[in-house]
């Protein structure tokens, strides 16, 4: 049996990625910058990719780094698109700063 | 199945015919999505194809899936029929655009048809990303460059936070297939506390999915925001998937753990009926009211959610997704035609619409009456249903619901008083009508009228 | 098969056009009426009148010779037990109310072609008149209550046509809507009356109800309240306090209405109703008692308001109140024969005083206040001496008819209430007679007040107007010998008493001879001084009614009626009035659609808060999502 | 050993990703958020998926971050200009996440149980393995991540083309 | 034979809408009321003492238990009496007034028959239902379009409230259906439902849902507050519409609904139902002794009569339900007949206020006699239409608690004086130069008057032609749903 599954609890991953998850979530809530932010959405991915990982040795199942694989399959292709559509609105407003967006509204 | 491979090779064929012919999209895409919804329709009144079951492990093609697929589809082809006129200043994206609907469609495919975690996280990414995009595809519109980075964000963080849900579950069930979780969760009295979180955060991630309050936010920006049939297709397409996953998720894999999961469904689905209605009450701008109608709508489909166990539950949200979507594209059809005609969607751009355009208005005014609920327009039937067969669990929440729909006739008169009953003139310039918006919306109203008459004929379905 | 059943056969048959004649004169009369001559028009409405007449005589001799006759025309209505027909019950006592009813109506008619013949609105006259006979022989030759209540309501509808006739005029019209107003209430008295007795009767029809009464037990309380609820009926038609006001009032209109329907007739039907439930009357001494105190009341407060009204048919009006209070008396005495009896000579006499003043008001033009007038006896001799006969027969002026009449019931007072029931019934004779004296002198005597347009106008009624009259002074001297008291000897004594007796049992007087004698002659006494002394008194210039404005101390309350409708305006008409507006604006429009109104501007504000979360800004949005997330963790522990 | 590995990599990972949040500059919260990142390919390693580590190496540090990085500098972002939020909003941002963390935790607490077989398969996170499991079990969402790469690809072209006659 | 009362007049309101033919639509609609009170009469031959006749059912949605059935007893024909009878008088009082878009104007009327005779047909609950609200919406639509001053918000709280009032009965009304069980699965249809025992709470509740639909329906007080607005607003057609035949929707469901469904609690529930239609009676009738606007003050009248019909018709008692019975129909040939007159006189005096009117009666007597005749009936003088209707329903009110009779007998006191102030500021007193050049009634319009001033003498010397007709349905339902 593998060493870490011996001598680390489960839980310890578990906090760790909810704490990763959390500053994800808390930098979404703070920065202006929407590369930013968007980085901190990465973040967030980074820690479910973490925990999947962890259940996925502790289990000795394969299954979760799979979805490992697919979640960065997804978070690279949400990258290229939200990259792009940063660029495109870059293009007409000179800026990434999300604040300025509040034209619709109630 | 079948649908799936034909949508997804019309898709291509689209892509490459955008490069070149720009005419034949509209007509290409139409046929896809026709023969799409015959083979669904094959699958589900005929013999079928038979490979619903192949890849059982991954998703299942069973009569709930088809009969969404076939609500999708259909509405899918009403959108691109109407689309001729409202994409019509796109240029070179034109093909793009035609090609990500498809693949749109065809990540709602696979939401209605999924019994793997990976399946439902895969396909509600292949339902979404093209939207972000499709979202800002006026690509010089500062309203649309606006919806698109909204709904990107936002929809990138509940994507992050329905991953969270699902690795959860993985390490308490030790799977993602759906099946296997709902063995190991058994009759629900002993979930660990891990488990009960998972499905905590599940609830959040796809309540964003649905627009389910307080997870709406994105929805009446994104809704104003995106080109008109962008907004449709949000509007109908979506939703349906959105609800088909979250039905198909809860009910196929959580049912053990109904006790737990319905008190916070429940209070969803009361805080969005509630805040929809009321905040769509003040709403001037068309779509914009569609928008809170639409999430409106969402908490009265929570209710199927929480009648799974109930006999008629599925039905009731197969039924009520149906006469949404056709009242939402008859209106959005009629809205295209306002739009065109007066250059504004706020209400007033529809006075004297019922002299001007009484076919328009006609449908319009039918429209929300269905959504409104007012009998015996098709959509009073979903209503019904969906409340019927909530009604023993949750009394409360259908009282809440029925005032609710009260309150919702407030905002969908709006449109029926301004077309009928304002004797001031709109703005107008005369446009003539396109033959395919009009086909469109004419096939939209039969079909709301043929559920009124006949109700069980989609209702006995599944 | 005898000739007296197909007689009675026949008999059958043509009851139902007793009250249906005057019907059909109605509708001719009101459907063509317009473009009828005016003969035409008076000969339709008098001659169906003349007719129902005759045939009510038929009917007097075939009830005298064979009994009640009961024709019943179809059901009315049949809601489980409670049904009713439309059927008519001719006995001893409504044949003879269908006696005066129609011959006393037939000479009004008579009498109104001269008066009204300068109306336009001579037609509908007769129509109307026509038919308040329909509905007054409905009320009183119906077998059962429901076809008495049509009656009843009928003839308050009459009633109110009657006094509004000439609606151009808007006080006329509130005199006419006040008089249906005030009878409504007592009807709606009746009306439960009826609930009731169908409820312990089960049934409306007075044959069941009189032949079931023997075999029930009945509650004393329950008896009780019947009798009084059918009492308020009679309050409101009769004119009974409180409910007396709407009659004087009711001068608004026509005189020869006032003559028929507020003098003659259809005041009179109280008085029917409780003779005719006088075995349930005698069921309840507790009601009876009830009967003769507002009858009492009635009687002297009218006399004495009468004392002072220097309008010539008010004087009239507040006579017949107090008479007709003299009535119930005798009525809650037991006395119900009395009664009858004296609504036959109040009958005749009064009709002819009403003719007779509507004679000096024709003279004058119009004008109605006594004080305007004086010395007419010269001018109109008929009239005058009419009017006199008139006036002695309800004075009490001895064999006249009032004398006969009025006696029986002090009588009846004396034995059943004893001397001081007795006392203040006299009082309102004397009242009575005081005040009618006044006005005979005062109009008739004297010299001409009024202007000189007036007098040379002044002229004796034609012919068609003065022979009703005189046949009604004949009816007034020699209709006291209907009922003749026994200890007189006069040949006919009791003879209507008699009559009645399969109707109204017998109820002897138990009084000697002596004590009725005695009690005779104090009446009769006081009477003649009166007419002898008020000559002296309102002969002379000098004790002329004063004007209005002259009035002091109490003279000015009694001129001023008590001030009993000021009373009622501010006890009930105001508050009324000021409850629907307070309804109408306070609880109706800011109350409860006020709050309806408040519940969709509350979710409105509700929503005003609520879409300020949606401010366009996307942190918002996500801060808002993870206070959401929050909000379902913490659903964890729930 | 392993205890502390994990501790040290955690507490790196927690401080870079603060850094990464707290930092003003685009460039460096980039530069940050590839620390975090392999940090976490540490903790990949000392679980013994050692393939994922690479490919997490390879896909994030190498080609996402690159990707963000080649944005901000096209978009000229890498200065410490980007206006910041309220301290007020700050705050409340704070509070929120410290409430969703205190809530998460709290729930989780006592509550994580994973059931850990008695023979554990050191060999799950070797690429042999998992390949088999991507292309049996998998192969149906490997091909229908086909299309959202297709829908991506499209998507960005999409957005990031200009109309030749605009 | 059912079916055909809902389908002459949506086959004709289909052509009116979607061929519009411009010309013809009076025409067509004449027509097609004509041909509904001809099938009407057809159906007095009918024999109902054997229960529903004319029954027709076709499944809807069976797997939901909904089938589209019709039937019809006596309580039912005269209800269609009455909407088929008023139907065409009500067509012939705007008979010359152009209305804007005239198809649409017939073919919004036309619909709302055609569902006004459903819910009088209909025997299964969500049928009920669903012509229930069907019955709002042209009714919305003609108040909107062709209404007066403020038309869009009052009708649009007219629309909401009675919608709201209908949701709660929907709720009740499936609360009944989910506790059938017929074969395992649940059912709408009215023996069905009637079949259900509910416990005492829930029967409650349900009475409640039921009364709150009805209430506001009719209206009866508290829920009246939308009704003087809406009258007012509306063209006179849709007021005639509304509180001729629509009200009467409220009552006969009381009826026919919710008594049967939920007997169990009426006990507890309905001294405070009778009680609120009691007040209502006073209330509404005090509040019309002052009005000055005529059209407010028949539309308060028409509060106070029918909260007498809802209160006898909830005592439950065989006079209080045939007196109600007949008097729906009276009350709706008098309203209408009032309605007529308001309009008749808004259109040439070009004002409602009883302040400007007066002396009418010089120059137009035709028009004062035939608005004499109505009064009476409104009035309910012996006689006339309305007074067996009153003196039954009076009488199934005291017989339920005494206190409560005397207190609605009050309602014939009030009466008189409101209508007959007002006849009497219309009618009587001088004449003004406006009045004075009033143009007496035409002839259509006398034949309209006419009609209606016979209706009321006929019906009160033989009220026994209607209740005969009720009579054993009335017996039927009383025995079959004991209190």
């Amino acid at each position: 049996m593998l060493e870490t599954i011996r001598t680390i609890p489960i839980d310890y991953y578990v906090y760790l990625s909810t704490i990763l998850f959390v500053i994800g979530v808390f930098g979404v809530l703070t920065r202006r910058n929407a590369i930013v932010v968007l980085m901190c959405v990465e973040l967030m991915l980074n820690a479910v990719n973490l925990l999947l990982a962890a259940f996925s040795t502790y289990l000795s199942d394969a299954q979760g780094q799979i979805m490992v694989f697919f979640i960065m399959v997804v978070a690279a292709a949400e990258a290229a698109v939200g990259l792009g559509i940063l660029v495109m609105i870059y293009r007409n407003t000179k800026s990434t700063d999300i604040s300025l967006l509040d034209n619709l509204r109630n | 199945m079948t649908a799936l491979l034909i949508l997804f090779l019309t898709a291509i064929a689209v892509l490459f015919a955008g490069l070149n012919n720009r005419s034949l999209l509209q007509p290409l895409s139409l046929i896809g999505t026709l023969l799409a919804l015959a083979a669904t329709g094959y699958d589900l009144f005929g013999p079928g194809f038979g490979w619903g079951a192949e890849y059982a492990a991954m998703f299942r093609f069973m009569p709930f899936a088809n009969a969404f697929a076939g609500v999708a589809i259909l509405a899918t082809a009403l959108i691109i029929a109407l689309s001729g006129w409202g994409f019509r200043n796109l240029n070179s994206t034109l093909g793009d655009h035609y090609g990500l609907i498809l693949f749109s469609l065809c990540g709602a495919l696979v939401l209605f048809s999924f019994t793997n975690l990976t399946m439902l996280f895969l396909g509600i990414e292949i339902l979404s990303i093209p939207l972000y995009v499709l979202a800002g595809s006026r690509r010089d519109d500062p309203s649309g460059n606006e919806a698109a980075l909204k709904y990107f964000l936002m929809g990138s963080f509940a994507t992050g936070i329905l991953l969270f849900g699902m690795a959860l579950v993985y390490g308490a069930t030790a799977s993602f297939d759906l099946a296997t979780i709902s063995r190991v969760i058994g009759n629900g009295d002993q979930m660990p506390g891990m488990l009960k979180v998972s499905i905590l955060v599940l609830i959040m991630g796809l309540s964003f999915k649905v627009s389910a309050v307080p997870f709406h936010f994105w929805a009446p920006d994104v809704y104003q925001g995106s080109p008109n049939l962008i907004t449709a297709f949000m509007a109908t397409v979506v939703k349906t998937a959105g609800f088909a996953a979250f039905y198909r998720l809860f009910a196929i894999a959580f049912p053990g753990a109904e006790s737990f999961w319905s008190i916070p469904v429940a209070l969803v689905a009361a805080l969005t009926m509630t805040v929809a209605n009321i905040t769509a009450i003040f709403q001037q701008d068309f779509k914009r009211m569609m928008a809170y109608s639409s999430i409106s709508h969402a908490g009265y489909l929570l209710l199927a959610v929480l009648a799974i166990g109930t006999a008629g539950a599925d039905k009731a949200m197969l039924f009520y997704t149906l006469t949404y979507s056709l009242a939402t594209i008859c209106a959005f059809g009629a809205f295209i035609v306002v739009a065109e005609q007066t250059g504004k969607s706020t209400f007033d751009a529809f006075n004297s619409l019922g002299k001007k355009q009484p076919l328009m208005a006609a449908v319009l005014a039918l429209s929300m009456l269905s959504l409104a609920g007012i009998p015996p327009l098709a959509g009073f039937f979903g209503k019904y249903f969906l409340f019927t067969a909530a009604f023993a669990k949750y009394p409360w929440l259908i009282v809440l619901a029925v005032i609710n729909s009260a309150i919702s006739i407030y905002y969908y008169f709006k449109i029926v008083i301004a077309m009928y009953f304002s004797r001031e003139e709109g703005p107008e310039t005369a446009v003539e009508l396109p033959a395919g918006i009009r086909w469109a919306v004419l096939v939209g109203l039969a079909l709301i009228a043929w559920l009124t008459f006949a109700p069980e004929s989609v209702y006995g379905l599944i | 098969m005898g000739v007296s059943f197909i007689v009675q056969e026949i008999m059958n048959q043509l009851i139902p056009l007793i009250p249906f004649l005057p019907l059909i004169g109605f509708a001719i009369n009101g459907l063509f009426g317009r473009r009828l001559s005016k003969t035409a028009v008076g000969v339709i409405g008098s001659g169906a009148l003349l007719v129902s007449f005759l045939l009510s005589i038929m009917a007097f001799n075939q009830v005298a010779a064979t009994g009640a006759i009961q024709v019943s025309l179809y059901q009315f209505f049949s809601v489980g037990n409670l049904s009713a027909n439309f059927g008519f019950l001719v006995d001893h006592l409504s044949v003879w109310m269908m006696l005066i009813v129609t011959g006393v109506g037939f000479l009004i008619h008579v009498y109104s072609i001269g008066y009204m013949h300068d109306d336009e609105g001579f037609w509908k006259f007769f129509a109307y008149l026509n038919l308040f006979i329909f509905s007054m022989l409905l009320l009183i030759m119906g077998d059962n209550l429901l076809m008495l209540f049509f009656g009843w309501e009928g003839v308050g509808l009459c009633s109110y046509l009657l006094i509004g006739f000439w609606y151009t005029n808007k006080e006329y019209g509130k005199a006419a809507r006040k008089a249906f107003i005030m009878n409504r209430i007592g009807d709606l008295g009746l009306l439960l009356g009826m609930f009731m007795i169908f409820q312990n009767f089960g049934s409306l029809t007075y044959s069941d109800i009189f032949a079931a009464l023997p075999n029930i037990q009945l509650e004393a309380g329950v008896v009780t309240l019947i009798c009084m609820l059918l009492f308020v009926g009679a309050m409101g038609k009769s004119a009974q306090l409180p409910l007396y006001t709407w009659l004087p009032d009711a001068m608004a209109g026509p005189t020869p209405v006032s003559a028929l329907i507020h003098a003659a007739t259809m005041v009179t039907a109280g008085i029917y109703l409780v003779a005719r439930f006088n075995p349930l009357y005698n069921l309840s001494p507790d009601a009876m008692h009830f009967v003769a105190i507002i009858g009492l009341i009635t009687c002297v407060f009218a006399a004495v308001i009468g004392l002072r009204q220097n309008d010539i048919k008010k004087v009239l009006a507040y006579s017949t109140v107090s008479q007709l209070g003299l009535m119930f008396v005798a009525l809650g005495m037991g006395a119900y024969a009395s009664a009858m009896f004296h609504v036959t000579t109040h009958a005749f006499f009064k009709a002819l005083l009403f003719l007779a003043a509507g004679s000096v008001i024709h003279g004058m033009g119009g004008e109605q206040d006594i004080r305007k007038m004086g010395g007419l006896r010269k001018a109109m001799p008929v009239t005058f001496w009419v009017f006199l006969i008139g006036t002695m027969a309800i004075s009490g002026f001895p064999l006249l008819s009032g004398f006969f009449s009025k006696d029986e019931i002090f009588a009846y007072t004396f034995a059943h209430g004893g001397a001081i029931w007795w006392g203040l019934a006299s009082l309102g004779a004397i009242l009575t007679a005081i005040y009618m004296c006044r006005l005979l002198y005062v109009t008739f005597f004297g010299e001409f007040r009024g202007t000189h347009e007036q007098e040379h106008h002044l002229h004796e009624s034609p012919k068609i107007m003065t022979v009703p009259l005189i046949i009604l002074a004949v009816l007034s001297v020699a209709g006291g010998f209907l009922n003749t008291p026994h200890f007189l000897h006069l040949g006919n004594d009791q003879w209507l008493a008699h009559w009645f007796n399969s109707v109204i049992p017998m109820n002897e007087i138990h009084l000697d001879a002596s004590t009725e004698w005695m009690l005779m002659s104090i009446t009769t006494t006081l009477a003649l001084i009166i007419i002898a002394a008020s000559y002296f008194i309102y002969g002379k210039p000098s004790n002329l009614p004063v004007a209005d404005e002259a009035q002091t101390g109490f003279t000015k309350v009694i001129a001023n009626k008590f001030y009993v409708d000021e009373i009622y305006d501010a006890l009930v008409v105001r508050p009324v009035e000021k409850l629907s507006k307070l309804f109408h604006y306070y609880v109706d429009i800011q109350g409860i659609d006020g709050l309806v109104n408040g519940i969709a501007s509350a979710v409105s504000s509700l929503g005003a808060q609520v879409r300020k979360l949606q401010n366009g800004n996307i942190e918002y949005y996500l801060l808002g999502m993870v206070a959401g997330a929050i909000l379902l963790m913490l659903t964890f522990w729930a | 050993m392993a205890q502390y590995l994990f501790l040290t990599l955690a507490a790196l990972s927690i401080l870079a990703a603060l850094g990464m949040v707290f930092s003003r500059n685009p460039v460096h919260s980039v530069l940050f958020l590839i620390f975090t990142f392999f940090c976490i390919a540490g903790q990949y390693i000392l679980l013994n998926a050692q393939f994922l580590a690479v490919v997490h190496i390879i896909v994030y540090a190498g080609a996402i971050m690159v990707l963000f990085l080649f944005v901000l500098m096209l978009l000229n972002l890498n200065k410490d200009t980007e206006p910041q939020k309220s301290t007020i909003w700050r705050i409340t941002a704070g509070i929120a996440s410290g409430m969703l963390l205190v809530t998460l935790v709290g729930a989780l607490r006592g509550g994580i149980q994973v059931s850990i077989p008695e023979n554990t398969n050191d060999q799950v996170g070797l690429v042999e393995n998992l390949g088999k499991v991507l292309f049996t079990d998998f192969v149906v969402p490997f091909e229908i991540a086909g299309i959202l790469f297709l829908a991506a690809m499209v998507g960005a072209v999409l957005v990031g083309k200009r109309d030749l006659k605009a | 034979m059912s079916l055909i009362f809902i389908l002459i007049p949506l086959i004709a309101s289909a052509i009116l809408l979607l061929l519009r033919p411009a010309g013809l639509s009076r025409h067509l609609a004449l027509a097609a009321t004509l041909a509904n009170l001809a099938a009407t009469v057809y159906c007095l031959s009918c024999d109902y003492s054997q229960g529903m006749t004319c029954n027709f059912s076709v499944p809807w949605v069976p797997s939901a238990g909904i089938h589209f059935s019709l039937g019809m007893d006596g309580i039912t024909l005269i209800m269609l009496v009455l909407t088929n009878l008023l139907a065409p008088l009500i067509l012939l009082t705007s008979w010359e007034h152009k209305f804007d878009n005239e198809p649409r104007y017939y073919g919004l009327v036309l619909m709302m028959l055609a569902a006004l005779n459903g819910v009088f047909l209909a025997q299964d609950g969500l049928v009920f239902y669903i012509f229930y609200e069907l019955a709002l919406i042209p009714i919305y639509f003609i108040c909107a379009i062709w209404g007066g001053q403020d038309r869009i918000k009052v009708t649009l709280k007219f629309f909401i409230y009675t919608f709201v009032g209908s949701l709660f009965m929907l709720v009740a009304l499936l609360w009944v259906y989910l506790q059938t069980n017929v074969n395992g699965a649940h059912s709408f249809a009215w023996a069905d439902l009637t079949a259900v025992q509910l416990s005492p709470t829930a029967a409650h509740w349900v009475l409640v849902g039921f009364f709150l639909a009805f209430a506001v329906k009719m209206p009866v007080f508290p829920f009246h507050t939308w009704q003087p607005d809406t009258y007012v607003t509306s063209p006179t057609t849709g007021t005639m519409l509304l509180s001729g035949i629509m009200l009467k929707m409220g009552a006969y469901g009381v009826i026919r609904w919710m008594v049967p469904l939920a007997p169990e609690a009426m006990h507890t529930v309905d001294p405070l139902f009778i009680s609120l239609a009691v007040f209502g009676i006073l209330y509404a009738s005090i509040i019309a002794v002052k009005q000055s606007d005529l059209k407010r003050l028949v539309a308060y009248s028409s509060i106070a009569h029918v909260g007498l019909i809802a209160a006898g018709i909830m005592a439950w008692n065989k006079p209080g339900v045939q007196g109600g019975i007949i008097q729906m129909l009276n009350h709706g040939i008098n309203v209408v007949g009032l309605f007529f007159i308001v309009d008749l006189l808004e259109r040439r005096l070009g004002t409602r206020s009883l302040a400007d009117m007066g002396g009418i009666a010089k120059s137009a007597p035709k028009f004062a006699t035939l608005f004499m005749i109505i009064v009476l009936g409104s009035v309910a003088v012996p006689l006339t239409n309305g007074f067996p209707g009153e003196f039954l329903l009076l009488n199934g009110v005291w017989t339920y608690n005494f206190w409560l009779g005397v207190l609605s007998g009050l309602t014939i006191i009030f009466g008189a004086v409101y209508m007959l102030r007002a006849y009497g500021l219309v009618v009587f007193g001088e004449a003004r130069p406006e009045t004075e050049r009033f143009e007496d009634v035409n002839t259509r319009e006398f034949l309209v008057l006419g009609i209606i001033a016979g209706l009321v003498i006929v019906l009160g010397f033989f009220p026994q032609t209607i209740l005969g007709l009720t009579e054993a349905s009335v017996d039927r339902i009383l025995s079959a749903v004991q209190l």
